[in-house]
């Protein structure tokens, strides 16, 4: 029984895909990115009761990027991460994940499976598991019935979860309840367990909300280390963050569910309206 | 894979299962061996209790698989045991031969409807081999089907606890039901004969007790082995987080399906063990208190356990038949204030005082 | 011992506990009336009660710990068939005595049972009878209602054989069943009245336990008289009667073996006992008790027990079953009840009763005497061959 | 007006408050600070008595209040917008606001002030939307509304500008600012965002493992001494 | 008995002796063999002295109906009333003699007694009475009876009761010997919705022995086929109406049974297993308030319910209270325990008034104001109980929306149900919300059990047949939501009634169960789901 795929093997997974069930499969390694871009959002609209939270948003982002997405309260980042993942339905438009998934039809787990990971706005771990389990929940594997009954946890799983343990300093607590973290703590496990998954595409919603300028400052550092590895998207309001990681790389601000200005961090910033509605004077 | 197995449990509740499971098996062994009246002997009906309790445990156990691990509180469990019971049962009805009432070979109540012949869904129910199949899918497919959709439909919480109940309780309807075939209200009873031995022998039943002695320590060391997998924590995460669980990657449905599929079958099981040695399989099995009561079972004893519910099954039967025959008119006040100082002073069940006790001994 | 146990299986809770805890306190009443005149055969009785709860199983197990860890000597008890049928393997097994005192379909006989109720013939047939006679209206139209189970589904499928014989054309019979326990009889008392429009039409009831109130409920609201269309039961007496207003119900009929208002010294002094007992025992409700058939059965069942075990000097199973054939007792019906010598069935007397206004049953109709009981219906193919044990 | 003295609380067996000590006065702003995990959010649910205190006291005008029960303290003059908003999900935001209002007799408690359209204007165009729908910043501008809409004497802000955008916090700012100025109430501010505390307190505390390891006027805030507890 | 006969001989003497008036008291000879036991002698003097028609007859007769006509052992028969005895051999009342004992009524002599009352009430003062009577005749007329029906239609004022005799006389006329009468009687029963006619139709178009039709007339039987098929229309849209009667009826029911669940289980999660008691201890306060206005206050006994209600809600409130404060409030956020708990509340308080009152049933009897039933459409009888039931129902569903959603205390309710840490630091005391919650949804529960009382049994086991049902509404209708929970009761009330007649009562309860699984599947939240990120 392998319980982790080789390099190179993957499973089909074309089939299940429509209905609204499928045997958790690895993802596939390689997602077709030949046109350089690993997400694409065309005219999203999602629309709740007539409200519209996002109208006719449009965002590309490219391999390695690493995007910083900011906007008012209420501007519609989080259900647009919603749409992405799965979690909701758009009333009409298009996403794709790289040149062949369409996450508009597909389930979360397998959205998940097929390389996007995120972490939410509000910090949700297993609070009943240890932190040590969570990581291993969390952690790259075929996720069907028969591997997880069989599985055991090899030297090298335990060395991934040990560093990454170390790297979001919660070694001493590997065996509490995640439910005991304070808020901060579970925000870096959540980090933590987005990394032992391996996506391409990372989704970090406010990923320093509640951190201390420190530690806010050493999310910034990890996030540098990630880039080019994976795909990144963060949301956040922290602006010295924001500016930290967007480096000269794009920056988007959405307002009211469309994109309001994109550009450098810069630009972004000096832009009259992003003022306006969002940075205040 | 030995190693794997003893690690199952901690070294004394491993002593602690082997002297229960000992102490058990001796029972049936001092009734054989010893005539009435001497004091090492075991009254028949005594042993029938306890074999009795084994089967009610094996249904707890099955619960608590489902409910203390993966969240899903079914209150239809009871529908399972009574399709285990009907299946084996089926096989003893026509076990009876022509030595029924009307001596023909259908059994009484279809004589007694006027039937020709056994209806379809009877055939080859005279093979106990093929019974015993039933005993495993009858249980097994009917959960799976009703699992798929109802897990499928991501129908949680409240929400699927009753429609369990619902479904339950149809099953009940139907089968009390006379035209549906299974004896109505009365269910099937009188059984004469299981694989050519008589059912009242002392010996039989002894075999029959000790056959479910074993199928409880089987089902505990299987339940225990999937908990303490690694797919045990998908199902605590499934009971915690199902849709975080999602965005990990995982389909929850097919985790669910297992483990409900798996704890139908064996509460399957303790159904088809429970028949010959009660003597009676009727639709009030699949009635929704009794399914209740099976919660109730794995609560008092602390859920999420394993042991726990197998020891809530013997301690709530133990009480009840105890309460029923010594203060008949009385011993409902007793067992409802049993439940209710349970919930109220032990949360975590009698295996949870258990737990506070050595705790609290170990900080002392 | 210096006592003879004697084990009381009724069910105190649950469902049937509506019906069966009236008779476990008769006969604990029975019991100290046998102790106060010095027991049977110098030892008092002592009674061992136990409550299986409405739950079959359980009394399979309840019985099987009277007779082997109480060691009692015989049984009284059970009501419905369910739970008979689910106790007699018990008996069986473990040679030992039940007396059952419900009226029942019959279709069985049992050496381990003495029979004190009333067999199809002794109930259901004089009754259908009498209604199709001119005092009994005359119905030509039959609508057989009962309780899904095998009392009532026997009972109609002897009854539809029985008009069949008296030439009732099918379409004139129609048959209903409902599960335990329901409670809505609004359609089922509209499709009887439209059934009725076709011809005289009565309703043989033989729905059990506590849908007994909203069906007549719903039958006196809908204007349905005794007049139009009579309805006789065989499941209802003077206890179920204490829980409906009977006043829309003047008129509707039950066939039993014994009524409360049956006219005779030993019924007067049965009911005057009774009355007192509940009063001294402080039962609930003891200004209202009545008296009603299964309790007659049960009151004679105890004492023919105990003549017999008198005249068999023993409580041995074999030899009390053998002393019971043939033994007889005065009983508050107004006739000497016989234990027949082969069926263990009682020759009873059959008794048509109306409703009245303060919930008794004024008799209309009743046999000359006691008759046979036929436990293999005649109206059952098969069955003539089928007499004795 | 707000006197904490040697308060100490335990998770089961961890003791995650030790020997805390703090005092608040009128029209005062204190700022807590500590990193993550140090025992901030567990200090002020002590303070609103939504966990037992294993020992010291809580007293409030001299009044001691250590075994009272959160609404009797609310009844008291306290308010408290905890970390992780707590919205009425299910409830309009109007309700949730209506809420606010509880501490107050019913005929007193029959409208919402404009006032608090002013200071956040957002909840006006969303009156009639449940609460838990809102955007995570939405949910915390109703939050403090909600605390604000109660009058309080004492208002206890568990990290009030997590998730808020630039904007909006400069205008929460803005009312703490104001209401200290107004200087009938005492302010209790726990907050990760240094800038932001500082430009805000009077005064400041620092907690490390469940201790004050550091206290003083804002002008100290900047010292070395104190950035230390704050650094990873 | 022959019911022409009888009124031939009733008729005959009616008509003579109606202009008399006389005043004549009964002779003994004609009394005497009701005294008897001889049924055929029984009846031949209750028709003769139905033929006297003097004031006297009519005393006897309704005397025999209501039970009040008492006999000596020896023969003499009085009429016994409120402690007095009329003799009516003298005419004279007095005292009522020694040893006197009611009469034995079978359905057989009642039979004859009601048609020859019958005929006295159809020229009765009373119009209801008249159109009672009306009625009566409507169902079953034959021709002997026609000269008193054209004699009452003719004195007849009321138009309703003229439509009833008119139709009577068409009845009465289907076997008149001359065809155009026939014809025209069959016609006019084209607007009738009596069953009964039926089969006297259906027999005209029968052939006999001898191969013709009973009806020898072509023109008769032409429009017999349309009066038939005009009845058959009629009965079958009654039938709907009924169905949907029968339907709203068994909803109301369900929904007064789970309205209390839908607060104690809906917004608290209090998996109230004990609920089905609380309509229990509902019931049995009706029945105790009924008691009590039996001994003391006899005269007013009819409104009893008025007492009832308010009492059933105190007492099942104040139940509901107390199992708040010593169990249930250990046990919020812990929705399974609460469970396991009020399972063993529920065992105790069956046990408890098992203790008290009984494990027999009691009998609790419809206020006179709600017996009975009023009939639509010619022969839909709605019965008084359903229809004030209905009623009931919905002013108890007001009620509960109103504390809900338009006060404070229902703000704070659900504020607390959804958040009890919040609600407690904004100021509410949880502890009292909690408390007048659980003791509101008892409440409510006591007022469904006032409900079922009139309805059916009520015994220890009442709450254990409608705790099953009450759980599958609420969580059909979606937990928290009041109007789900209406829509849910009513429409598996309707759904159950169109069925049954199709599918029988069991089958029909199978397949709403079965309906309520697959309606879950394409609903899990329950027909008013809570949409939106609210609902996690
Ligand atoms: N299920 C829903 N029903 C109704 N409105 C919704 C729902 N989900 C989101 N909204 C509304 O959609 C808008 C966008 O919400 P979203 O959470 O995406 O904002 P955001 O950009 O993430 O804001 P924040 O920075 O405050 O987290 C908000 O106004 C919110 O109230
Ligand atoms: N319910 C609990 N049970 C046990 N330990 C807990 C519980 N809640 C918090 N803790 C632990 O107590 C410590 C203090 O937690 P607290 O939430 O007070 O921290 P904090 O200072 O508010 O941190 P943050 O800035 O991350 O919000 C942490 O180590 C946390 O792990
Ligand atoms: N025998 C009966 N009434 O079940
Ligand atoms: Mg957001
Ligand atoms: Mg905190």
């Amino acid at each position: 029984m392998n319980d982790v795929l080789k390099p190179g093997q993957t499973y089909d997974s074309k089939d299940h895909a429509e209905h609204g069930f499928s045997y958790g499969r690895p993802k596939q390694d390689g997602v077709d990115t030949t046109h350089g871009a690993i997400l694409y959002l065309e005219d999203i609209t999602v629309s709740f009761d007539g409200f519209k939270a996002l109208n006719k948003l449009n965002l590309d982002i490219s391999v390695g990027e690493l995007r910083c997405i900011i906007g008012p309260n209420g501007a519609g980042k989080t259900t647009m991460m919603d749409v992405i993942t799965g979690k909701t339905r758009p009333t009409s438009g298009t996403a794709y994940f790289g040149q062949t998934f369409d996450l508009t039809k597909m389930t979360e787990y397998h959205i998940a499976d097929a390389g996007i990971g995120r972490k939410f706005q509000r910090p949700t771990v297993f609070e009943h598991h240890t932190v040590f389990e969570n990581l291993e929940l969390a952690m790259k594997m075929n996720k069907r019935v028969k591997p997880t009954l069989f599985f055991r946890l090899s030297a090298e799983q335990r060395d991934k979860i040990d560093a990454i343990l170390k790297l979001i300093r919660l070694e001493g607590h590997h065996h509490r309840p995640a439910g005991l973290l304070s808020h901060g703590q579970k925000q870096w496990l959540e980090i933590g367990m987005l990394l032992m998954q391996e996506p391409q595409l990372l989704l970090l919603d406010e990923p320093v909300a509640g951190m201390s300028d420190a530690e806010t400052e050493r999310t910034a550092e990890l996030l540098n280390e990630l880039r080019g590895k994976h795909s990144i998207v963060v949301v956040e309001h922290d602006m010295a963050f924001v500016t930290e990681i967007a480096r000269d790389g794009q920056v988007t601000v959405l307002h009211e569910g469309s994109v309001l200005a994109e550009g450098s961090m810069q630009a972004v910033q000096a832009n009259e309206r992003v003022i306006e509605v969002y940075l205040g004077r | 894979m030995t190693s794997s197995f003893s690690s199952l449990f901690s070294r004394p509740a491993w002593a602690g299962i082997l002297a229960c499971a000992a102490v058990l098996a001796l029972l049936p062994i001092l009734n054989l061996s010893f005539p009435a009246g001497h004091a090492l002997h075991v009254s028949g009906y005594t042993v029938a209790l306890v074999g009795k309790f084994m089967c009610y445990a094996m249904a707890a156990l099955a619960l608590d698989l489902v409910w203390g691990y993966t969240g899903i509180l079914s209150l239809g469990h009871g529908v399972f045991f009574a399709l285990g019971g009907y299946a084996h049962g089926m096989y003893l009805m026509r076990a009876i031969g022509h030595d029924g009432v009307y001596q023909s070979n259908l059994p009484d109540f279809m004589v007694f409807l006027d039937w020709k012949s056994y209806p379809w869904y009877w055939s080859f129910t005279d093979h106990f081999g093929f019974a015993m199949l039933l005993v495993v899918l009858a249980p097994g497919l009917l959960a799976f089907a009703f699992g798929f959709f109802a897990f499928r439909s991501r129908i949680k919480g409240v929400y699927f606890s009753i429609i369990t109940q619902a479904m339950t309780f149809a099953f009940m309807l139907l089968f009390f039901r006379n035209n549906t075939g299974f004896g109505g209200n009365n269910g099937f009873t009188d059984f004469k004969r299981i694989l050519g031995f008589t059912i009242t022998a002392p010996a039989t039943k002894a075999v029959l007790y000790l056959i479910t002695l074993a199928a409880l320590l089987g089902a505990l060391l299987l339940c225990r082995w999937i908990v303490t997998s690694k797919l045990g924590r998908v199902l605590q995460a499934v009971r915690d987080s199902e849709s975080r669980l999602m965005f990990i990657g995982y389909n929850p449905l097919w985790f669910k399906l297992f483990v409900w599929t798996l704890s139908a079958v064996l509460c399957g099981i303790a159904g088809a063990l429970y028949v010959p040695q009660v003597g009676i399989i009727n639709p009030s099995e699949m009635s929704p208190g009794n399914s209740i009561e099976m919660v109730i079972w794995a609560a008092v004893g602390g859920r999420g356990t394993l042991l726990g519910p197998i020891i809530g099954a013997f301690s709530v039967n133990g009480l009840k038949s105890w309460f029923t025959a010594a203060f008949p008119d009385l011993w409902l006040y007793a067992l409802g204030a049993i439940f209710i100082l349970v919930t109220l002073f032990l949360p975590q069940g009698i295996l949870g005082l258990v737990d506070r006790f050595r705790k609290s001994k170990e900080t002392a | 011992a210096d006592t003879i146990k004697v084990g009381i299986l009724h069910s105190l809770s649950g469902t049937m506990a509506i019906s069966e805890t009236s008779l476990k306190d008769v006969a604990l009443m029975t019991i100290d009336e046998i102790n106060a005149k010095g027991g049977v055969m110098g030892k008092k009785l002592e009674a061992v009660v136990v409550d299986p709860a409405s739950n079959w199983p359980l009394f399979a197990e309840k019985a099987r710990q009277l007779v082997s860890q109480d060691k009692v000597s015989v049984v009284f008890g059970c009501w419905t068939s369910v739970s008979r049928k689910s106790v007699l393997p018990v008996f069986k097994e473990l040679n030992s005595l039940l007396f059952y005192p419900v009226q029942y379909e019959g279709e069985e006989l049992e050496k381990n049972v003495f029979y004190t109720g009333a067999a199809p013939n002794q109930q259901a047939i004089p009754a259908v009878e009498y209604l199709m006679s001119k005092d009994g209206g005359g119905a030509k139209r039959f609508v057989l209602l009962g309780t899904d189970y095998v009392y009532p589904r026997t009972t109609n499928k002897i009854l539809r054989a029985f008009l069949k014989s008296k030439g009732v054309k099918e379409s004139d019979i129609d048959e209903v069943y409902t599960p335990f326990g329901h409670s809505d009889y609004q359609t089922i008392v509209a499709n009887i009245k439209k059934f009725s429009a076709g011809g005289k039409t009565a309703v043989i009831s033989t729905i059990n336990g506590d849908s007994n109130v909203p069906f007549y409920k719903e039958l006196g609201n809908a204007g349905l008289k005794a007049t139009d269309v009579p309805v006789v039961a065989f499941s209802v007496g003077e206890e179920e009667l204490r829980g409906v207003d009977t006043k829309p119900l003047v008129g509707h009929l039950a066939a039993w073996n014994y009524f409360q208002s049956v006219k005779n010294p030993v019924n007067e002094a049965f009911i005057k006992k009774w009355k007192e007992y509940a009063v001294a025992k402080k039962l609930p409700n003891a200004n209202t008790v009545v008296t009603n058939d299964p309790m007659e059965a049960t009151y004679v069942g105890i004492h023919m027990w105990a003549q017999a075990v008198e005249k068999a000097k023993s409580t041995d199973t074999d030899k009390v079953i053998a002393a019971m054939g043939g033994q007889t007792f005065k009983s508050p019906s107004g006739f000497d009840l016989v234990m027949d010598k082969t069926n263990h069935h009682l020759h009873k007397p059959v008794m048509i009763g109306e409703i009245k206004p303060d919930g008794q049953f004024n008799v209309v109709w009743k046999t000359k005497g006691p008759i046979r009981a036929q436990p293999w219906s005649p109206f059952i193919a098969g069955n003539e061959s089928k007499q004795g044990m | 007006m707000l006197q904490v003295e040697a308060l100490n609380q335990y998770y089961g067996s961890s003791h995650t408050l030790r020997g805390v000590s703090l005092t608040l006065k009128k029209g005062e702003c204190l700022a807590l600070l500590g990193r993550n995990g140090v025992g901030k959010t567990t200090l002020l649910k002590c303070l609103m008595g939504v966990l037992p205190t294993a020992g010291g006291s809580v007293k409030l005008d001299g009044r001691d209040v250590t075994r009272l029960k959160p609404h009797e303290r609310a009844g008291l003059g306290i308010a408290y917008v905890p970390q992780g908003r707590e919205i009425f999900a299910r409830l309009t935001v109007e309700e949730n606001l209506m809420m606010g209002m509880a501490v107050k007799p019913g005929r007193q408690a029959t409208g919402i002030r404009g006032e608090i359209y002013e200071l956040f204007p957002v909840l006006k165009d969303m009156l009639h939307r449940r609460g838990g729908d809102l955007s995570g910043g939405q949910q915390q501008q109703l939050a403090i509304a909600r605390a604000l809409l109660a009058d309080p004497r004492l208002i206890i802000l568990d990290e009030p500008t997590e998730g808020i955008q630039p904007s909006i916090i400069k205008d929460i700012g803005r009312v703490i600012r104001l209401l200290r100025e107004r200087g009938d109430m005492a302010i209790l501010l726990c907050e990760q965002y240094f800038d932001f505390a500082h430009e805000l307190a009077d005064k400041f505390i620092v907690m490390s493992r469940g201790e004050v390891v550091a206290s003083g006027a804002q002008a100290d805030m900047n010292n070395e001494h104190v950035k230390r507890h704050l650094a990873v | 008995m022959n019911p022409m006969k009888t009124t031939k001989i009733l008729l005959a003497l009616l008509l003579l002796l109606q202009a008399l008036g006389a005043q004549a008291a009964i002779e003994a000879g004609l009394l005497k063999p009701l005294a008897g036991d001889d049924p055929d002698a029984r009846i031949e003097s209750v028709n003769k002295i139905a033929a006297l028609a003097s004031d006297d007859a009519y005393k006897v007769l309704s005397a025999i109906k209501n039970d009040a006509l008492f006999a000596t052992p020896d023969g003499q028969v009085f009429v016994i009333e409120d402690g007095k005895a009329f003799d009516p051999a003298t005419g004279k009342t007095g005292a009522p003699p020694d040893g006197a004992d009611a009469i034995t009524v079978n359905n057989r002599l009642r039979g004859a007694v009601e048609a020859a009352l019958s005929g006295f009430r159809l020229l009765s003062k009373d119009p209801n009475e008249r159109h009672a009577a009306a009625e009566a005749m409507q169902k079953n007329a034959d021709p002997g009876q026609l000269p008193l029906i054209r004699q009452a239609l003719a004195k007849e004022t009321d138009p309703n009761i003229k439509a009833l005799l008119a139709m009577a006389e068409a009845t009465a006329n289907l076997q008149s010997p001359d065809a155009a009468a026939r014809k025209a009687a069959v016609q006019a029963l084209a607007d009738s919705s009596n069953a009964n006619l039926k089969p006297v139709l259906a027999q005209m178009l029968e052939k006999n022995g001898e191969g013709s039709y009973n009806e020898p007339d072509e023109g008769v039987r032409v429009a017999a086929v349309a009066t038939i098929s005009a009845i058959n229309a009629r009965l079958a849209r009654t039938e709907f109406f009924g169905n949907l009667f029968y339907g709203i009826s068994l909803g109301s029911v369900l929904l007064l049974a789970a309205l209390g669940l839908a607060i104690t289980f809906g917004l608290m999660g209090i998996i109230n297993m004990a609920h089905g008691e609380l309509l229990m201890i509902g019931a049995y306060t009706t029945y105790v308030c009924q008691l009590m206005f039996r001994t003391y206050f006899p005269g007013a006994v009819d409104w009893y319910l008025v007492t009832a209600l308010p009492a059933a809600f105190l007492v099942a409130a104040a139940v509901g209270i107390a199992l708040e404060r010593t169990v249930i409030r250990w046990l919020y956020g812990r929705p399974l325990e609460t469970l396991l708990c009020t399972w063993g509340i529920s065992l105790m308080l069956m046990q408890l008034v098992r203790s008290i009152f009984g494990a027999q049933n009691v009998e609790v009897a419809n206020p006179s104001w709600m017996s009975g039933g009023v009939t639509v459409m010619g022969s839909l009888v709605l019965s008084w109980n359903r229809i004030v039931i209905i009623f009931f129902a919905l002013f108890v569903v007001g009620a509960v929306w109103l504390i809900l959603n338009k006060t404070r205390l229902g703000l704070f309710l659900r504020a607390v149900t959804q958040n009890r840490r919040m609600a407690d630091c904004v100021g509410v005391s949880t502890g009292k919300i909690d408390m007048l919650t659980f003791g509101l949804g008892s409440g409510i529960a006591g007022l469904g059990g006032v409900a079922l009382s009139q309805l059916g049994n009520v015994g220890p086991d009442l709450g254990q047949g409608y705790i099953v049902d009450s759980f599958m509404v609420v969580v059909l209708g979606g937990v928290g939501q009041l109007a789900g929970t209406v829509i849910a009761a009513i429409g598996l009330g309707e759904v159950n009634k169109f069925l049954e007649p199709v599918a029988g009562a069991v089958l029909a309860k199978i397949a709403i169960l079965v309906f309520i699984i697959v309606f879950i599947q394409k609903r899990p939240q329950g027909l008013f789901a809570m949409k939106g990120r609210s609902a996690e």
